[in-house]
């Protein structure tokens, strides 16, 4: 069972509110839910925002495509960003009271949409009004259910008891989520739930908001499915991508997180910030006596800070992770050519947004995968690991910070707006197969001058100031193994391969199932390759896409040479990627010396979607070299 | 455990000086080397922070831990040490040039978050290591030996950007007067808060205007000048005022007044607003001190933590 | 050349602003619109330069030449357009985090050089941009709206800073007040050297504390409380009473001064020192202005250039 | 005619001064010298710093190898950090005053220098000391011109009535000069000459000092050769690469120069500051009326500052330039991508040493190739170039130049630390081949709101602020033609691929010659592929290497993926590069496709010396895939 939807409206005036009440609803109806937010990078006036998702009895859910079978729509601007949304067969819910309006109407609709559409209308000879849009989607195939919202809400609300058109205003959400509920055969109490989780637990409001939503679903005859409330018998989580992380660092004893804010990575941090202190478990050997434990969350005056102070955090002992985005990461370049040379271990978490530049700060892309594995001057050893989907960004976050603890190596740590934006409601990640590996610190009984970087070990002792009883040096210049600053030629030469030696332990030690992961059938003479927030749309193509490969990259540096070659062997290779240069095609040519047969991109900003996967398969089947996806759901 | 009193020559490092002759820096490492044992501080719990520049080369010749990080940001790496331990003796040592042109922006927002560290600024108005271009501390017109023209930037007074930054300890020396500059330095390492130490120190090498005989022309202590001189903050109701008679000396141009200018321990340092805040165990049980796994399992319980996000 | 008389009406541009209704960005917005109109300004021969933020947003509501650049360097993109050729009139404006926060440096390190431009704070005390984060002028122990903790680090006095930086005109404005503000822009674009106006303008979105009702509660005006208030330095000899005046009124915390601060037209400009010291034809023929080549051939005589190092 | 040579002693002592006195004094005898300095990062305090190089007859000079002909150390640490450094056969000049000392007396000598000298001495069965080392190379082979300096110099004085010691003491540099002329048969006149460059032309002083000259010339019984005196009979010059780049920058019409000082860069900066105001030639059109001209030459307060202030030169319309070092490049990152996306052009000249992080700021690499490639986050077109000699750093300066201006974008100029510490004599090169370039603006009649970024146009119209008459826009985020920011994912997918095609027209339009060259026999079955400073050795090597190619990269970015798979195809490739990870043969992989037969690569903080391309050829001839070169010259 898959049912689409989309929830559009006004960004910043509750349309994200009512899109967590309709997740959470159906979510508390047994159901899992895949979906994601888009919206635009300023705070309100006007955008329009929305979010697109899928319902399903089984997880994973399958990822979206370019339309959907539901559409719910605050306003008149909503139903004609997304006319070419939905699906024939589907259900579009609308206010007719914005019936006559037309793109002009909207200042803040994006100009070249606005053109596109009147020129759609002219070519199909009609004015360019929502009430003809609609009649032009009625007759493509669409049910429609139009309603006068606002007439309804005053009545209703007369009904209840409720005048106030501010309190009024406050019943749209549940209105329109309720008359979603409708067409899915779901009662009241459901919608209910919802608002309990979006607005808050407090009884009065859920109990006014249930008898909206009871009048609501009265007003709609019609009927897309019957959705029976079910017990998915596993525990599960309502979270999305940012949360995900957060929560990955905490269990994986992330401590300290400086950052400074920035789209869409800050939530990663403040949601850090707010489970500070964390609830302690029975098995936490010594700190089992405590009920809470503290950490340092840390809001940087800038990059430059946040990194330096991330990687203090390090010196002193603690895991300590920044999280940013291209722009930020940008001004880490330096310091993480030193946390290279100097030896110490953090955790970048790096939320991809679309650039170049300050580019499309809400705008989901795969760019920064080159920049990654080449940030700052010099050569220095280092780990760059992607996630794909929000397990893997709640998983991965402990894989980094024990190899940040264990290679003593800046990890950068791939994610994307898209991930950040995913909200779901999917079976909680179970931790405990995945150790949280620490190595314990060098103390001395006396106070000893003690060598921070002894020649014959590839990663350093673990010597902590104030715990250790070591006198050190640390040094960003190139140093002795006192880490006093030489350059001594044959000294240099052997601390350099030292430290480059680690890029030789790192692939030797993790596991091949931690840097790639081959999906389908092992005989495809055909296999699709991508990297990160791909995963989910790929997986969920590969369904219709029958007998072909699905090659999954996790470890992007040290890049796994003999892996994806033997995968790649004798085969075509289509690589898919949320960019414009093919990255990974790039850099696996670079690496591994493979060719790659053809190369799939996407760089308008949003995400690939499924229907992007099998429109980039049929191409590539058909002998296309380079194929460019521009859907824009 | 054993007390040890440490002399002067327990925090020297096997390892020589780099500096030309007569450089200034010189008596500020002699002077911390006093400090530090005026104190008796353990070696291995002071960190030793610095950028680059001749002046960040400091810490190669102190035994005590030292991080020698990257040109501008010893502060927010000192910063990083101390959030995660605050138990350490956090002291960072620098040049005009490293703290307050590239690294201005750290001084400035260490000073509101007060917390408890020393800043020791090594101001010899020049970039000695880059081979002498002008610091943020030369006045404009003056024109020094390595570079072609006079300087067409004016300077900032960086006891006046201190006290704009919110530190709570303000205070000036000079290199020469070792005596005197382990006076301040050991004071700002016990203040309570955010301290800052400018410290004139002479560049014999690129400064050929702002020399020794210069300096000594122009300071004077501000205690000896005036014996009632009192910078210290005894009650909430003195802060404005204090500030104010500190700005009427910072702004002094035409003599250099020496000594501390400003002292305030009623602010509290961000250890006690943090725990007051966040985490009402945090100097007890900081960052870098907790255990976060007990035999490879998390301590923090996931369940609990995911509570309000269960269905 | 007719002569043309612009309302502030020309100074709009096609597309709507996209503030949240009621923001303080609009006031401003529009007393820049009422400034340039008054000053009746060129609008191809004014860059206003910004960096990322809410406020940031500011130039692509107006009909002017803009650079909206990244993130906090905002400062050095205008002093860059504005050295290459001094004749443009460069108007920076940005939020307390892109100015003071991550561009701290720039705002420090730009008074000290007295260039002839005008930065423009449009303070709200929070991130806007980014959802509601603290601002670098937020007060400590204040929790604002969408954060989870209250503030645990203290704010930087934007004037203090100003004044530090060496900006020769300093002033306060707030953003509802579109007359006042108005004619502080005016004043503040016409003043010869650095000028910086801090501007309070209420994020209605994020900022639950620092609302227009709080503010209005603290404001005054400096030459109403005082009549006699003159800010203006008109002889060298009166610098140091001038800015001890303005000091005193900058640190003032209780209630907020609005007005000018601090005016002082005799610090030499960088223009005049570059001329005196570089190039003294510097603003005749400035670098933006200079053809480089006649017929593809260097304007610059390459043989006389070598001279001294011909053998 | 082929003499190289080595002047070796404390640093910041006047060694410096020594060698531009002897390296002009030869000059000015009409030879060609090419020599190179290598120095420790710090000011003074007692390290040991030199200058290689050789003098000859023909231009190009030979690059030096590992050893030489002629040694003039000032004092016994310079005698035992050349021990290794002498050809049989050469001459060693040197102060027998300090026969006695050890390593162990020059507590600045690095100490594993120091360990492997008395390891050596050992072994070799004496004491380390000065005397024994000096016997040792006697032995070897080595003429040794042994005096007591200090002696000497007293003597000198009494005889030319100078007592005071600090007098004495300023005569060292001119009596080792002329001691090391005396070998050459070069006559106190050319010391004089040198005297003269290097310490100013005050007639007395130069009197005073061809005085010493003359007399310590006497003390020398033996000779090396006689070089005589030779009208090469073009203009040369004396120059080093910084002051190449200043003087290029200068011609090439850059106008504004805003940086923050790092070594190596900070001279490039200062000698263009210091020009300032340029004599205008009589060719000027317009400003040939004036006697100067003047430009801006600005100190920031950070590199984050200078290339922002760069930009916005190059926004008002001035030919604008940064210069830097990999730390200092690391922090321009965002804003790299930025003019990407706001299409302006810049130059960075950036001189590279070893990395990473503070590494050895005085000492040689090319490490930072993959980092310029893809500095900064997302996509955007750039162009990266290298320069490898003084000559091309002079012209590329006017190239790139008029590249950022053509091109809008922004162009990463490649040059190292050895370039910009090699000194050379050499002949004046002529500019006037290369065609200062320049796009005159577009100036409205009446004041007119301009796109800033129409779409039609792969490069935008050049609008300049108060000249064009135009109102427009620019902007970091993602836009629409206006300039005003834009998400519409039509209008960026047009306006992300209009940037791109930049890289296509700046490909079809520099010209072959200007991206690759070929040296030696067309048919050379084996292939050396090399970039930048490592040029002349390769070149000097070639001479001794029959049969062999050289294939010059200079254009890195975009790759010229046709040329260089052209000038490989069918042919052995060893890829030499002065990094760890053979930068150069990766991207080749990667762009080209092309599998480097052997790579080669040294990473000590030394340049590859001639000697080191013949080994490496060696070892490639005999089937050594990976060459790992260590000479420490
Ligand atoms: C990012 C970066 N930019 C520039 C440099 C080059 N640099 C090294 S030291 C220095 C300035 C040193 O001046 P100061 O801090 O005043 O110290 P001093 O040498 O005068 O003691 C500079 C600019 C660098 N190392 N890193
Ligand atoms: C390098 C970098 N870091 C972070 C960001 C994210 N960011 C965008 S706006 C902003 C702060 C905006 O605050 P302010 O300048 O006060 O403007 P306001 O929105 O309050 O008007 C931040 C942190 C960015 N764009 N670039
Ligand atoms: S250059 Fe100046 S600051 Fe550096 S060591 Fe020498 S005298 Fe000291
Ligand atoms: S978020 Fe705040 S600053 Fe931004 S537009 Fe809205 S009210 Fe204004
Ligand atoms: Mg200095
Ligand atoms: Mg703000």
């Amino acid at each position: 069972m898959r049912i689409s939807f989309l929830i559009g409206g006004p960004q910043g005036r509750g349309v994200e509110t009512a899109s967590f009440m309709f997740i959470y609803g159906v979510g508390s109806a047994g159901y899992y839910v895949y979906a994601r937010r888009e919206f635009w990078s300023n705070i309100a006036g006007g955008r329009h925002s929305y979010v697109v998702g899928t319902i399903s009895d089984r997880w994973p859910a399958p990822a979206p495509g370019n339309s959907v079978e539901l559409a719910l729509t605050f306003d008149g601007h909503a139903v004609l960003e997304h006319v070419f949304h939905l699906m024939r067969g589907g259900y579009l819910v609308y206010n007719t009271e914005e019936d006559s309006k037309t793109p002009d109407s909207y200042p803040m609709m994006a100009k070249p949409l606005a053109e596109r559409l009147k020129h759609f209308a002219k070519g199909q000879g009609f004015e360019p009004t929502v009430r003809n849009f609609v009649e032009y989607l009625r007759q493509s195939g669409v049910e429609v259910v139009g309603l006068p919202y606002n007439k309804h809400i005053s009545e209703i609300g007369r009904k209840i008891g409720v005048a106030s058109p501010v309190m009024l205003a406050r019943f749209v959400n549940t209105f329109v989520v309720a008359l979603g509920a409708a067409l899915l055969g779901l009662d009241e109490e459901y919608v209910a739930r919802g608002v309990g989780f979006a607005l808050g637990k407090k009884a009065d409001v859920i109990e006014q908001n249930k008898k909206v939503a009871a009048e609501a679903i009265k007003l709609v005859g019609k009927k897309m499915t019957t959705i029976q409330p079910r017990s998915p018998g596993v525990k599960r989580i309502f979270w999305n991508g940012n949360e995900a992380s957060a929560y990955g660092k905490v269990v994986g004893g992330v401590r300290l997180v400086a950052y400074y804010p920035i789209t869409p990575a800050t939530d990663d941090a403040m949601v850090f910030e707010r489970l500070i202190p964390f609830p302690v478990g029975k098995d936490a050997g010594e700190l089992a006596k405590l009920e809470r434990i503290g950490a340092m969350a840390f809001q940087a005056e800038d990059e430059l800070a946040a990194v330096a102070i991330t990687t203090g955090g390090a010196i002193a002992g603690a895991r300590s992770a920044t999280v940013t985005s291209g722009p930020g990461f940008s001004l880490m370049s330096e310091a993480l050519s030193m946390a290279g040379m100097m030896e110490v271990g953090i955790v970048v978490t790096l939320w991809m947004r679309a650039g170049p530049s300050t580019g499309q700060a809400t705008r989901q892309s795969q760019q920064d995968l080159f920049f990654s594995l080449f940030i700052g001057h010099g050569e220095y050893p280092k780990i760059v690991y992607a996630s794909g989907d929000l397990e893997e960004v709640f998983l991965d976050n402990i894989r980094v910070a024990n190899w940040a603890e264990r290679y003593r190596v800046p990890v950068i740590h791939l994610v994307d707006k898209n991930l950040s934006n995913t909200f779901a409601v999917m079976p909680l990640p179970d931790p405990s197969n995945l150790k949280v590996q620490t190595t314990p610190p060098v103390v001395y009984p006396q106070t000893k001058e003690a060598e921070a970087y002894p020649l014959e070990e590839v990663v350093p002792p673990k010597l902590l100031p104030g715990v250790s009883n070591a006198i050190f040096h640390l040094n960003s210049l190139e140093h002795d193994p006192e880490g006093d600053p030489e350059e001594d030629p044959v000294v240099v030469t052997k601390m350099f391969e030292k430290r480059m030696q680690k890029l030789k332990l790192i692939e030797s030690e993790i596991p091949p199932e931690e840097k790639v992961l081959y999906f389908g059938p092992a005989d495809a003479r055909r296999v699709i390759v991508g990297w990160g927030s791909t995963k989910p749309a790929i997986l969920t193509a590969l369904e219709e896409l029958k007998d072909v490969g699905f090659l999954y990259v996790k470890m992007l540096y040290p890049y796994p040479v003999d892996l994806v070659r033997r995968y790649l062997e004798g085969r075509e290779a289509l690589f898919l990627e949320n960019n414009y240069f093919g990255q990974l095609a790039m850099i696996t040519r670079m690496f591994a010396g493979v060719v790659p047969t053809a190369v799939a991109v996407k760089f308008n900003g949003r995400p690939i979607t499924t229907d992007d996967v099998v429109e980039a398969y049929r191409k590539f089947e058909a002998g296309q070299k380079t194929i460019k996806l521009e859907s824009d759901l | 455990m054993q007390v040890v009193k440490r002399a002067a020559a327990d925090y020297r490092w096997v390892r020589p000086p780099e500096w030309c002759p007569g450089c200034g820096h010189f008596g500020i490492l002699q002077s911390l080397y006093n400090a530090f044992a005026e104190l008796n501080l353990d070696p291995a719990n002071v960190v030793l922070v610095s950028g680059i520049g001749c002046s960040s080369r400091l810490p190669h010749y102190v035994r005590t831990t030292s991080v020698h990080a990257i040109h501008g940001r010893a502060i927010p790496y000192a910063l990083g040490i101390k959030l995660a331990n605050p138990s350490l003796e956090v002291v960072v040592v620098g040049g005009d040039g490293d703290l307050m042109a590239i690294g201005g922006n750290h001084l400035l927002h260490l000073g509101r978050r007060n917390v408890d560290m020393t800043i020791i600024l090594m101001d010899n108005s020049v970039y000695g290591l880059t081979r002498g271009q002008a610091g943020p501390t030369l006045p404009a017109g003056i024109k020094v030996k390595a570079v072609p023209k006079a300087n067409p930037q004016g300077e900032i007074n960086p006891l006046l950007l201190a006290l704009t930054a919110g530190f709570t300890f303000i205070a000036r020396g000079y290199s020469y007067d070792i005596k005197y500059t382990t006076k301040l330095i050991a004071e700002a390492i016990t203040h309570k808060g955010s301290a800052f130490v400018q410290i004139y120190s002479p560049c014999v090498t690129y400064n050929n205007v702002m020399t020794r005989e210069w300096y000594e022309k122009k300071i004077y202590k501000l205690e000896e000048a005036d014996p009632a001189w009192d910078p210290v903050v005894h009650d909430e109701k003195e802060v404005d005022l204090k500030i104010r008679k500190a700005l009427d000396k910072i702004v002094e141009r035409d003599r250099l007044p020496l000594g501390v200018f400003y002292k305030n321990e009623l602010v509290p340092t961000f250890d006690e607003r943090y725990e007051s805040l966040y985490d009402p165990n945090y100097r007890k049980l900081p960052p870098a001190l907790q255990p976060v796994e007990a035999d490879g399992k998390p301590v923090v319980d996931f369940e609990k933590l995911v509570a309000d996000r269960l269905l």
